[in-house]
Order: C-alpha cells, then structure tokens, then sequence
C-alpha cells in the first residue's frame, strides 16, 4: 500500500498528493519525483502522501479535483501538460495549494517549481567536450519544447567552453520512453562519427547504445552507470527531496507563499553524477565551473552567445531572464539540428 | 463415487437457447461483474490489500457522491458516443475499430474551426464546431469504407491502421504548424476562446455534450428499431447477397453507415476538445474509442444498454484514480479492468446456454 | 443375414424449440445401400449427423459391429470407417483436390508433405472408383458435381465403409446422377454400406436395399425395397393422405409480361455468360429453362431480376423498358422471385420470420409510412402467411436459418405470392424438398399462373419442366438453343439440345 | 550515402527484429482464423518475464524461454475464450493487451533501474559477416536476430510443406471442413495461439533482454500494434513479414538518419506511411484476390461452433 506514515492515531495529518505522468516504473522522471515523494515522507512528519501514476495530461483536471475531494491539501502535479487542469482545479479549490512543475503560470494557490537543469547539462557539456576525440557529440532529445532546447545549448555552451571545435548532434525522438526507439536514435549519431552521447530521454537506452558502441554517454535522471560500466561518464540526475520537504514544510508551518521557483544547483534539486573514467583534470574543471554556478556569480546564459547562423543572441555582459530562458526556441551555435517551427 | 450416483440418476446438459429471459440478459453480465470482482479480491488480498475498502472507495468516489457522478457522466459522454458510433457499424457487422482515429478528426474538425474564428459568437462557432467534427469524424470513417463497399477490403484492418494515422496527423499538428505561438512552444494548440467551450452543467464539468450523445442514443434507438433504413442495417449485416435481391444498394449503405459512425465519434472528439481541454493536445482520449469497442459489445449493440455500460465504464475511469489513491498501483488496476472484461464476455456467452438437469428415466 | 454394421439405439437429439430426434432406432448392414426417408424437418440429417460424430445425441446409444462406440466427434466416427457428405460441401476453397483429400489422412504431423507422390496415389486411387479428377485443380474452380465426386473421394481414401449422402443428387445433373449410383453399387459390392438420404422416390426405387422413413424425429419404418411402391412410402412420410392432384391449368394465356431482347450477360468469372438471349413470357403461362446446370440459368434469372446488368439487349417488363434499373424497380414492378440461393439470397439466414416477410416491400404502406415501420402491420403479414401456407415453426421470433428447407421454400413462397406478383422468376422451387413440398411448391406455382401470373420456372428435371411448363427454353452455354412446346416436346430432343448437339429455331 | 544507407539498413533489421517476432505469431494465429489484438500485452508480459528470469538466473537464454512460456500463459486466455467459448476476437483481444499491459507493470515493480547481468552481444559469423555491405546489414548483429534467419523459413516451411501447416490453414480457411476432416479445429486453433503467444513473449523479450536491456514499464510503445498491421501488409507470408517488419524498421531508421544529417521531414508524417503502405498493400491485395483467390485466411475472426447452424 502506498498511503505511508503508519500512525493512524495522530489527528489531522497534512495530506499531500503526487499526479504523475508515467508509471513509477519509468526509472526515469516519473522515478526520479517518486524518490523525491519518498525522501519527503521520511523527513517531515504527520502528512500522508499519495500518487497516482499514467494520469493522461488532458485529465489533470479531474485528478486533481478528485484528489482535493479526498482531503488532499497540497498537490504535485509532475508535467506541464496539466497546466490549465491545475489552474481550473485551484480556481475552484482555493484552500488548497498546487505545485506545478516546470509550468509558467502562478496564482495566489498554484506556485510552480522546477531545477536549473541547464546548469548541470553545461558541467556534463564540458566533460563531453573534453572526452571527444572526433569533436562531435551526439545528443538525443525527446520534444523540441523548451526544457530540452535549453538543454542543448547549455550542453553545447559547456562543450563549447573547453573545445570550440566541437559540434553537437541532435536527433528528436518525439517520445519520452521509447528504449528501442532511444537506442536506435544513439546508434543513428554514433554512425555519424559522435563519440559522445547526451540525452534527455528517460531510459538508459542512449548510454547502452554506447557502450556497444564502445563510445562515452551522458546519462539522465539518475545515475546509469550500471548499464554502461565503460561508457557512463556522468549526467545530471535530479533531487526533488530537499525542495518536497521545504514546500510541505511551509505549508504545515503555515508560510507558504505563492511562487515560481526555479531551484538552482545550490538548492540542491539538480546535480549531476559521480564521474566514471573521466580524468582527473577534467573533473577538476568541471567542478570549478559547479563552484561557480554554486556560488550564484555566474549562470549559463551569461554572453556573448551566438545563434546557429552567429548572430548575437545575448550581447557580452547581458544574460537570458528566466522568461526568455523559459520559452527559447533557438539553438546556439555548435548545434547542428532544426526545431520544428510553427506556422 | 458421488459422480457416478449422479450420472445414474440426473443428465446435466447445455442446451443452446434462442432467446433469453431480460431477467437472465440482466442477471448474467451483473454476476459476471461479482465473481470477476470477487477473483479480483482475492488477488488483491493476497498482494496484501484491502479489497473490500479499495471496492468501497472506487464505488463511492465514481458513483456515491454527486461530484463523482459528475465525473462518471463526464467520462461516459465521449464513450456513449462513440460506442454508439461503433454500435451502429458493428449492426451491419461493419467491424469499425477505428473509432479512436474518428474521435482526434472530430477534434481536428472542431479544432480546426475554434482556432480558426477566434473571435465568433458562441451561436456561430459551436454549431460550426459541432458540424466540422462531425465532419472530421465521418470523412474518417468513410475513408475505409469506400473500399470496403468497392471491393471488399476488409475494414477491421484498414479503421485500425487509420487510428494511428489520425493520431499522428494532430500530432504533427500540435507539434508544428497549430503549436500555439505563446505556448513556450509546448505541443499544444492555443486555447479554444470561451465562445467556443460548450456550456457547463450545474457547476460541475458535465457539459451540454451529455444532450447531444443522449439524443444520438435516442437517434440510434429508433433508426435501428423501427425506421426502414434500420431494417436495412440488419438485412446487409446478415447477407449482402439478400440486400442486393431485395433491392437494397448495399455499397451505398456502407458508406452510409460509417460516414455516420464516424461522425459519432467524431462529435465525441468535439466534445471533448470543446468541453474539456478546451484546446489540441496530446492524451485527448485515454483511449476511449477502443473502450468503445468493449462498450458497445457488452452493450449487445442495444443504445440502451451502451448508456447503461458507458456510465458503468466511465465510472470505471473515475474510479481506477480512486482505487489508485487508496494505494493501488495502475498497473493492479488494469489487471483488475482486464480481467472483469474477460468474465463478463465470458459470462455473455454463457447466457446463450440454459443448463438442464433432468431426471433420467431408469 | 448380412452383419450389422451400425444399430442405432433410440437416439434423441433436442434443438431449441424443437425435438429433433426422439428415441429412434436405426440399423443398416453390411453391403446394403440403406435410403433414408423424411419430410423437411423430419430429422435425417440430425440422425445422421449423430452418427458422423457431429451433433451429440442427447440420450440413446450407437452400437457399431457389436460394439458400443462412443462418437463424440468426426474423427472418432471416422476411426470407425464413418463418413458423411453434408448437404453443404464442407471442403477448403483455396485448397487442391488433393490437399482436400489428404486433410486428416497424414495420421499426426508430417515434416515433408510430398504433394507430387500422393497427386499420383489419389489421381490412380479415384481411378479405381471410376471417378476422374485433377488432382492440382482448386476447389474453387470445380463444378458442383466435381466437388462431390471429391467429397466422396475424401471418405473413400480415408477407407471409410459406411458412407452416408445426405441428398447428394439434388444438385445434380441426371448423368451425375447415374454415375453416382453406378460408384455406389460398386462399393456395396465390395462390403460398404451406404446410407442415402433424398427425397426423389424414384431413385429410391432404383438403387436402395432397404428403407427407413422418419416422421417428426420418429422413426416410422424400416422395410425393403421389394415390399413397398412410392404410393406406400409416401404414405409412410405423411400423415395424411397426399393430395397428388395439382389442380388443373386454364391456360389463359395474355400478354407478354416478360420481354428479353437479345439479352447479354457477364459472368461472375468475368466471362460471358449470356449470349443474345431472347425470350418472352406471358401472362397466364409457364415458360420452362431447361439445360444442366452451369449453363447460364442463374445469370439468367439475376439479369431478369435486376441483380446483374445486362451488357447488351433489353428488358422489357409490361411494356416498360427496365433495362438496367436494379432491383428495386422490378420489384416494384411486379417481379417476384425464388432464387436458387434461398437462405442467403431470398431469405435472410439471421432475421426472423417477421424482419422475413417484409424484406421486398419494407419501404411501401402498409408495412412502412414515413420511414417508420409498423409493427402491427408486420406481425399481422407474418402471421397470416404462417397460418395459410402451413409454415412449421416452433417461434416466429427464431432466426429463419434455423427451420427445415421445405418450410424455408414454403416462407419463401409465400411471401412472393403476398405480393401480388406479375411475373414470377422460380429457379430449382422444387430442390431438397420433400414430395409434400414439392406437391405444394407445384399447387402455389399452379394457382399463380391461374391467376394471370407469367411465371418463368428454371429446372434441370425435364419430368417437372414437362409436367408443368407450356413452353421449354432450352439454354446451352448461355444461348437459347431453342424454346420447343412442351405438349410437342420429345424428351430426347430435349436432351440433346441441354447438350449443344441439336439445335431448333427459336420462336417455336 | 552509401554508408547511410548500409546504415540504415542494417539498423531496419535490428528494429525490424522485434515487430518479426511478434507478426510471425500473429501471422499463425491469425492463419488459423484467430485474430488476436493482444499482441501488445503479450509482448510487455514477454518482456517483463524474461527480464525477471534473467536477473533471477544470470543466464539470458533462459529468460527467453520464460518469455516464451509466459506469452503462451496469457494467450491462452485469449484461446480459452475465443475458441472455447467463441467470444468476439477483437473485444477479447482488447482486453489481453488491458490485462498484459497491467499484469507487465505489476510483475516488474522491482525490477527497475536493474540493468541486465547478462545482456546478449553481437555474434560474429566469420566470413559472413565480413562479405561486404551484406555482412554489414545482415550478420553483424545478435544471435535473436540469426534465429529469426532460421525460423522465418522454417515458418514459411511448416505452412506450406507440412501436414500441419496444411492443417493449420485449413482451421483458418473453412474451420467445418476441417472439423469434417477429422481435425481437431479447437486444438489446431489454441496451438496456433499458443505460438503466438509465445513469439510475441520472445518479440518482447528481444526488446528486454537484447536491444536495450532493461524492463521499464510499457516498453513495447506499441510494437504489438505494428506486428497486427504487418500481418496484413504481409498478406499472411512469412517471408513477406520479414520483408515488412524491415521496412518498418527501416522507416524509423531513415528517420534518425536523416535527421542526422540535417534534412527534416515531421517524423509524423514519416511515421504515418508505413500505415498507409499497409492500407494500400491491403486495398492491391484484395483487388488482385478477386481474381486469384488468395487474401485473408476466409475464417478469419469467425468463431467455430460444430452443433452451430
Ligand atoms: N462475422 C464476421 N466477422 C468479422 N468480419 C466480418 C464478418 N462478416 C463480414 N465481415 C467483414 O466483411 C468482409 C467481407 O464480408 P462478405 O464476404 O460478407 O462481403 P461481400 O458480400 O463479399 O462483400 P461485397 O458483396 O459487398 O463485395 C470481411 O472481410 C470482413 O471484414
Ligand atoms: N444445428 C441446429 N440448430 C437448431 N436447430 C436445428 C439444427 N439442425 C437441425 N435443426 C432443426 O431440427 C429439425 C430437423 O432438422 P434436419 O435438418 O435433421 O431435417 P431433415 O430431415 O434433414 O430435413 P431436410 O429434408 O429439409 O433436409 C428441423 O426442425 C431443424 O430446424
Ligand atoms: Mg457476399
Ligand atoms: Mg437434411
């Protein structure tokens, strides 16, 4: 049974809801919000948690109405796709609060939350950048939506930083979860000479595709080592504990306050993963780099970037905001891929 | 021992029957129901739950309180449609599976027109809406149907290959030309305006679709019960070679039947996209022109029955969110739906059966 | 006496509704052929059904050379050298003769299936029995009388000795026929038996050692040949004593109803199947189409009901020219029709009797106003025709596949006549029914041509054809080889014309 | 280009594997008059239980029995209530692929994030897989995909030139003439749905244990659903399968490939046409069948009851 926190005498409990979009079993995303579910459940006390798993983006609206009918207080919604069942949901509920995440729009009961990703995707970059021998890398990406656009160009801009020479290789999917289809997409840019792989996919389908490749991936979610002892070098993996406990935290302690947060890499909600057969050197520079993001006195987007045609995108000195880092839909220059544009 | 005494005495047969009692039509699939439920239980007992509370929360949160009777018909709108749609096409053993693919054209139609006249009255655009899903939906069904009234290309297979097509053509959709400009290029079309949202009932998220599928089962009652054209339906399902000497055009007929079938599932499609998500996107249908499928079987094609079964399966739907949040996981869920299914058709079968017990003579 | 090869002990076999078979006792011997007698739905079929392993019985017992067998299925009954040819062939369309022949027979699985060695072990094997076949041949391909010679070649190769026909010679021509009984006679002679259901007395009398006569799922009799003449048997069969008398014809004969002008048709192999065909029926008489079957009748009565379009000529019906107008509009012209096909084609398998009675008419006052069909109306229809033309049913609200072939042809019939036809187009009325059917099926047809009717009756019996008919068209490879009076007609004649030998100027 | 397209080849008959797998069951079950819809299903219990054997045991052979056995576990619901009860075969056929969907997810709870302690490599075969462009497409993959070389053959073989392959077709083409023939048209029918259960466990499981070793739930992304469609777009041949099932491959292939080398076509569109192939090859086949009589197994989808009328 899922419903945890075995006391059933104490009053009250906060009741805290989970919707996901995949099954737990994806050993990707939806996984990665489950461990965070349970890493919350083991530090604050008198809540219950509960989830429901494979809910379809076009339902969010009934899940969440229904999960408010059963006493839930506060509600997670794990994918952007339930943005306006969210908000119709809140509008009806204002006594309970709504997590979004990596949603865009906020109201006085719906906060949204999400990791700077990109900051880990550049420290992967720069160990890709320094592990390519042929100077090309491959990546592989679900959606041409945002999230995996700012991905690519933080990767590439890490890429960039230590191996101007390099380029990077992107192959839409258009799927999230899909191994073979995953894996044939990483097989499809070792053809092409990468040497190394990234991905923003769920499964470990990209970094296997390397290793039987004999070439070096970057993985995702969490550590994959395990399926490519030679191939694995690092990747981000997220950590939504810390930033569940903190929430939950603030609504028992009644401080919650509507907001967007964007966790950096020093809230400790993205990190990236123990290095594997990268040298010492380049795990030196890449830490350098994390002290620095970590530190707040630089972040990613910070200029001069140019645009695949080279054009200046962000002018030297100047840096995206987090809208134009929410909603970017142009790849810098190394990348070699379209976007899909709309008409 | 005991066998052999009763051999002795008692002949135990099957005997088929032609026609069978409402009481046993209505008593089977209901007992069907209890004894899958029942395995159910046991099953879930054993993977250390508690069934009957898991039962309790599931028939309370679909069917107990109003907001979840109100979930229950929302879901049942877009699988009465449907399941009508594929009802109709299944009469003519017409094996239309391709109600899915029906339903995102229909969503394409009404899309098409919503995004289109973002700023025409409701009085305009929902009757637009209304008649391009319609549209999407029936050009859908038809597409199969006229080689099928052709040449006789076998329309289970071609409806179900046309289902991936339609779903892949309002991806591509959503994925390009309709991404909403302002969407931070998320795989959504731009919202519907408001003039475009059928109207909501009592507050709740039943919507004015529940009037349009209850007057297509109405519809679809009388066409096949007592207008010519319903005689027709039967007379094809059952021999085309009696149609034709009866002077019935049987290729006519089978366009016919799946432009409107289609079209069914097409105003579902409507619904959905006008009431609901008010928009395109993925996951429009968690699979409901399949379910359909199933409903309209269980249903025995009857539109009475279909509102009875897609009230039952839409509480379903409501239901396996409630199941999951007293701590089922999905996947327990669906074994518990698959295996119902499989005990209620099995049980449907055997109500074709009447059991004998006679007493033998010497 | 000869050994009893099968005793069947008090059989009783129940359908829905109905008693099929009820404690019957039946026994045949070695080297007899053994005919089994029966009105429509008397329950020879069943019977023999049971004995092929197909329908359980529900009580009774078989007993074969002495000993109990159980036959729960065909490939027990065939263990014990059982065999039946069904009434529908039940071979595979798309396979050869010989993969026909041999489904079944490899005993378990064979990992090379040498086709080439058994296409010679077959071919010589049916030699054997007088019968000549291509082995390569598709069933599909084969003529109605190929495939039966390849039903019975089945059951021979499986070395099957008690063979049972279920009314093999209905759709036969006469010269199949005599082949049949000529192989039958040589397998009794070689100690099979042979059980053969029909309805054609004569053939009885020609080629049976004993007889057995079913009565409403009773058994009513078994005796032999020599003891008995049709008048008895006939008697056996029904209750009540037959009518034998059609009622006389008045032979007023009017106007043309029906006018075929140098009428052309394409077949369903893409073949011409009419050739300038030209006739004319009036009212008040009986136009005969002679010829072996696969000569063009069935393409002629569909040209004439408008199931097939003419490529070429005209069809006049009264003086309107309807010439490819479909069939609805002959139907409503007056153009009734008994196809060769009744369940499937006049009569829909699944629906019931009511959703029967109104399949030509369902669209006119009184059965539908508006689109909307009357119910009353129908139940009404329905209910007359079953009380005055005697239909047996156990419910009118049973599919119409379930019921007996006389009653289906008595259905048939009578919604036609219900429709006040003008012209009646009536392909094989008489086939796989019984003699009180047939007796019937002649009084109905008779009393509509009384009445003005023009009828056009398509038979391969020329005895029938004679009997009834004024004039006889006799049709060969889809041209008329001449249309003779049937009060002038000599039956040799007759013959060599259906085989394309004599050729007499039409008009006559 | 050229070693594009020695690419895109080679990785059309790895992708094509799995979908070969699952149509070659299909196309028996199918041959035998059953159609069976929970290709989908079988495939993700296949999946699921030949990853669970493998990392119970370390030795992957075995997990590709256990596939096997447990996609023939699950058909068998289909056969008991198709066959012996004569349940409509699509309606059932949807719920396997409900029931094997749940029944996949539920079975593999603790095995994600486990990676296979015995994943299948690629198989030299010597010359062979040195001739040139040929060794490349054909021989330079895994032994799962070797033995579909035999088995495709073999199936084509056991139809054809068998007693039972002959059997097998006519339970499919005229199930009352079988029966006649003294067979046993339920036997031959479950048999046949048996192996395809047990082919699509096996397809599954190529996709577990080979491609990409790992269980995550839903895995098969409807594969299952393509190998129904290429069943048809196969006309029912095996070899003609094969054919398709690289083809499919193939398209899905091309696209990466072209993505990669910077030419864009909506991967939707280029997902579509295999689907409309299969709709066109139907509409060709149908057309041409009128003639010469060959298409879909006559019986197809039709229950066998022998008392029925
Ligand atoms: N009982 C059934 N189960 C499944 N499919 C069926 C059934 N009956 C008919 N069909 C569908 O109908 C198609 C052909 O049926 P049928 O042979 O009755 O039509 P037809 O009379 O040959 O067609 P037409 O005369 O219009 O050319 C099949 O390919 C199948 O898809
Ligand atoms: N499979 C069946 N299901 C239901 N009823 C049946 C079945 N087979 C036969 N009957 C019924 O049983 C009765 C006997 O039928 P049967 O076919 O044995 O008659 P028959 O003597 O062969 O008649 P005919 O001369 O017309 O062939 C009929 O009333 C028929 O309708
Ligand atoms: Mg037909
Ligand atoms: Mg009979």
């Amino acid at each position: 049974s899922k419903a945890t926190n075995p006391s059933s005498q104490a009053p009250a409990k906060l009741k805290v809801a989970f919707i996901y979009v995949g099954p737990v079993g994806d050993a990707g995303w939806t996984y990665a919000q489950d461990q965070g579910r349970k890493y919350l459940v083991d530090h604050v006390s008198g809540i219950e948690t509960t989830y429901l798993e494979n809910v379809p983006e076009a339902d969010g609206e009934k899940v969440a109405d229904q999960l408010v009918a059963q006493g839930n207080k506060v509600i997670f919604a794990t994918s952007f796709g339930y943005m306006d069942g969210i908000l119709a949901s809140a509008k009806k509920h204002p006594d309970v609060i709504f997590l979004h995440c990596s949603g865009v729009k906020t109201a006085d009961n719906v906060g949204t939350y999400f990791g700077r990703e990109y900051q880990a995707r550049y420290l992967t970059g720069i160990v890709a950048g320094k592990t390519t021998k042929s100077n090309q890398i491959g990546y592989v990406a679900a959606f041409p939506i945002p999230e995996c656009v700012r991905g690519i160009n933080a990767f590439t801009l890490g890429v960039r930083s230590v191996n101007p020479n390099a380029v990077v290789k992107v192959v839409w999917t258009n799927t999230w979860l899909d191994p073979a289809k995953e894996k044939d997409a990483g097989l499809s840019l070792a053809e092409q000479g990468c040497d190394v792989l990234a991905q923003h996919q769920d499964s470990p389908a990209v970094v296997q595709a390397a290793e039987e490749k004999g070439i070096h991936a970057l993985g995702y979610d969490s550590d994959m080592s395990k399926y490519a002892p030679n191939a694995y070098l690092t990747g981000p993996v997220w950590n939504w504990g810390p930033y569940f406990v903190k929430t939950v935290q603030a609504v028992k302690d009644g401080t919650w306050k509507t907001n967007a947060y964007w966790g950096p890499m020093s809230d400790g909600v993205i990190d990236i993963a123990p290095f594997y057969h990268v040298p010492t050197d380049v795990q030196t520079l890449a830490n350098e780099k994390k002290q620095l993001l970590l530190s707040g006195k630089w972040d990613v987007f910070t200029g001069p970037i140019k645009d695949q045609q080279g054009a200046v995108k962000v002018k030297d000195g100047a840096s995206l905001t987090d809208n134009e880092m929410l909603s970017l839909d142009w790849f810098v220059q190394g990348v070699q891929g379209t976007i899909p544009k709309t008409q | 021992m005991i066998n052999n005494w009763f051999d002795k005495r008692f002949s135990l047969t099957l005997e088929k029957q032609m026609s069978v009692p409402p009481w046993v039509s209505l008593l089977v699939p209901l007992a069907s129901i209890a004894l899958a439920l029942l395995v159910g239980a046991a099953f879930l007992g054993l993977t250390g739950n508690n069934p009957w509370q898991i039962y309790g929360v599931m028939f309370q949160g679909a069917f107990g309180t109003a907001y979840g009777l109100s979930e229950t018909v929302v879901n049942a709108i877009p699988l009465l449609l449907t399941g009508l749609g594929v009802a109709l096409a299944f009469r003519m053993l017409l094996w239309n599976i391709g109600a899915e693919g029906q339903f995102f054209m229909g969503a394409f139609g009404a899309g098409w027109v919503a995004l289109s006249f973002p700023h025409a009255p409701a009085y305009l655009v929902l009757p637009g809406m209304l008649l391009a899903g319609f549209a999407g939906g029936a050009l859908w069904g038809l597409l199969p149907a006229i080689p099928r009234a052709l040449l006789g290309v076998n329309e289970t297979l071609t409806t179900l290959m046309l289902n991936y097509v339609a779903i892949l053509w309002v991806d591509y959709l959503i994925y390009g030309p309709w991404r909403d400009p302002h969407g931070f290029n998320f795989p959504l079309t731009a919202q519907f305006s408001q003039a475009a949202t059928l109207p909501s009932l009592f507050g709740t998220r039943m919507h004015a679709g529940l009037f349009i599928a209850l007057a297509a089962a109405v519809a679809v009652y009388i066409i096949m019960k007592h207008t010519t054209w319903g005689y027709e339906i039967r007379v094809i399902g059952e021999s085309h070679q009696a149609a034709r000497y009866a002077g019935i055009n049987v290729a006519k007929n089978i366009l016919l039947v799946m432009l409107i079938s289609g079209g069914l599932s097409g105003l579902a499609g409507f619904c959905q996209v006008s009431a609901i998500t008010h928009r395109l996107q993925e996951s429009i249908s968690p699979g409901y022109g399949y379910t359909a499928i199933i409903v309209a079987w269980l249903g025995k094609l009857n539109p009475w029955a279909i509102i009875v079964v897609s009230l039952l399966f839409g509480g379903f739907l409501v239901g396996v969110y409630m199941m999951e949040s007293a701590g089922l996981p999905a996947a327990t869920v669906s074994i518990l739906e698959g295996a119902i299914l499989f005990f209620v058709l099995a049980g449907e079968m055997l109500t074709r059966y009447r059991i004998r017990l006679e007493r033998r003579n010497a | 006496m000869a050994e009893i090869l099968v005793d069947m002990r008090s059989i009783t076999k129940r359908f829905p509704g109905i008693l099929a078979n009820d404690a019957i006792d039946f026994q045949v011997e070695r080297g007899e052929i053994h005919a089994l007698l029966g009105e429509n739905g008397a329950g020879k079929s069943t019977l023999m059904s049971v004995l092929s392993g197909f329908y359980r019985p529900d009580a009774g017992e078989i007993w074969l050379r002495g000993r109990k067998a159980s036959l729960h299925s065909p490939r027990q009954a065939l263990d014990h050298g059982i065999g039946m040819v069904h009434q529908h062939f039940r071979l595979v369309e798309t396979f050869t003769v010989v993969e026909n022949v041999l489904l079944g027979t490899t005993g378990g699985p064979q990992l090379f299936l040498n086709r080439r060695k058994y296409e010679g072990t077959i071919a010589g094997f049916a030699k054997n029995y007088g019968i000549d076949i291509d082995p390569r041949a598709k069933i599909w391909q084969l003529s109605v009388g190929e495939k039966q010679r390849i039903e019975i070649l089945k059951l021979l190769y499986r070395g099957a000795d008690i063979l049972i026909l279920d009314e093999p010679t209905a759709v036969l021509t006469p010269q199949d026929v005599r082949d049949l009984f000529k192989t039958l006679r040589q397998m009794t002679d070689s100690g099979q038996a042979i059980i053969l259901i029909t309805h054609k007395l004569q053939e009885v009398m020609e080629v049976a050692d004993r007889i057995t006569v079913l009565r409403k799922g009773r058994n009513a009799g078994t005796v032999f040949k020599k003891d008995v003449d049709e008048r008895m048997l006939t008697g056996m069969m029904v209750e009540r004593d037959l009518l034998t008398v059609t009622p006389p014809r008045q032979h007023r004969i009017g106007a043309p109803v029906l006018r075929l002008k140098n009428a052309s048709v394409i077949g369903d192999r893409g073949l011409i199947a009419l050739k300038g065909v030209s006739l004319e029926v009036r009212s008040g008489e009986i136009l005969g189409v002679a010829g072996i079957t696969g000569n063009g009748q069935r393409e002629l009565a569909e040209a004439i009901t408008g199931l097939r379009p003419l490529t070429r000529g005209k069809l006049l019906i009264g003086n309107a020219d309807l010439t490819n107008q479909g069939p609805g509009r002959l139907i409503r012209a007056g153009v009734g029709s008994i196809p060769e096909d009744r369940l499937g084609t006049g009569l829909v398998p699944g629906l019931d009797i009511y959703d029967n009675v109104i399949l030509k008419d369902y669209r006119r006052d009184p059965i539908s106003r508006r689109q909307i069909i009357d119910r009353h109306a129908v139940s009404d229809r329905a209910n007359r025709l079953v009380s005055k033309f005697q239909i047996q049913t156990s419910d009118l609200n049973y599919p119409v596949r379930l019921m007996s072939g006389g009653n289906l042809q008595r259905l048939l019939l009578a919604r036609e006549i219900s429709l006040q036809p003008k012209l009646v187009i009536a392909s094989y009325p008489v086939r796989g029914l019984d003699v009180g059917a047939t007796e019937s099926v002649y009084r109905l047809l008779t009393d509509l041509c009384n009445k003005g009717v023009a009828i056009l009756l398509i038979s391969e019996d020329l005895d029938e054809l004679l009997s009834l008919a004024d004039r006889i068209a006799v049709l060969f490879r889809g041209e008329i080889m001449g249309i003779v009076d049937a009060k002038e007609a000599d039956i040799e004649d007759l013959g060599l014309m259906m085989v394309g030998v004599l050729k007499e100027p039409a008009g006559a | 280009m050229e070693s594009v397209t020695v690419a895109v080849l080679s990785a059309a008959v790895t992708v094509g594997t799995p979908i070969l797998y699952a149509t070659l069951g299909e196309l028996f079950a199918e041959r035998a008059g059953v159609l069976n819809l929970g290709v989908e299903g079988m495939m993700l219990v296949g999946a699921v239980s030949g990853f669970m054997a493998t990392v119970h045991t370390g030795n992957h052979w075995l997990g590709i029995l256990v596939a096997m056995a447990a996609g023939c576990l699950v058909a068998l619901i289909h056969a008991f209530l198709t066959v012996s009860l004569g349940v409509n075969q699509v309606v059932s056929g949807l719920a396997l692929t409900i029931f094997g969907t749940g029944l996949s997810g539920y079975l593999g709870k603790d095995m994600v994030g486990i990676p296979s302690p015995s994943p299948f490599s690629s198989l030299n075969l010597g010359f062979l897989s040195h001739i040139p462009y040929i060794g490349q497409i054909l021989f330079q993959h895994d032994a799962m995909v070797y033995l579909t070389y035999l088995l495709v053959p073999l199936c084509w073989y056991f139809l054809n030139h068998t007693a039972s392959g002959l059997d097998l077709r006519a339970a499919g083409e005229n199930p009352g003439a079988t029966d006649a023939a003294g067979l046993d048209v339920g036997r031959i029918r479950y048999a046949a749905v048996i192996f395809g259960g047990a082919m699509a466990g096996v397809g599954g499981a190529y996709l577990s244990l080979v491609y990409a070793p790992a269980w995550l739930e839903n895995m098969t992304a409807g594969r299952g659903w393509i190998a129904v469609a290429l069943v048809i777009f196969a006309i029912w041949d095996p070899f003609r399968a094969m054919l398709g099932a690289y083809l499919f491959g193939g398209i899905e292939a091309l696209g990466f490939r072209l993505q990669a080398i910077g030419i864009t076509m909506s991967p939707f569109v280029l997902s579509m046409l295999p689907y409309l192939f299969t709709i066109i090859a139907l509409i060709l086949i149908t057309y041409g069948s009128r003639k010469n009589h060959v298409g879909a197994p006559a019986a197809l989808g039709l229950a066998y009851e022998r008392e029925e009328r």
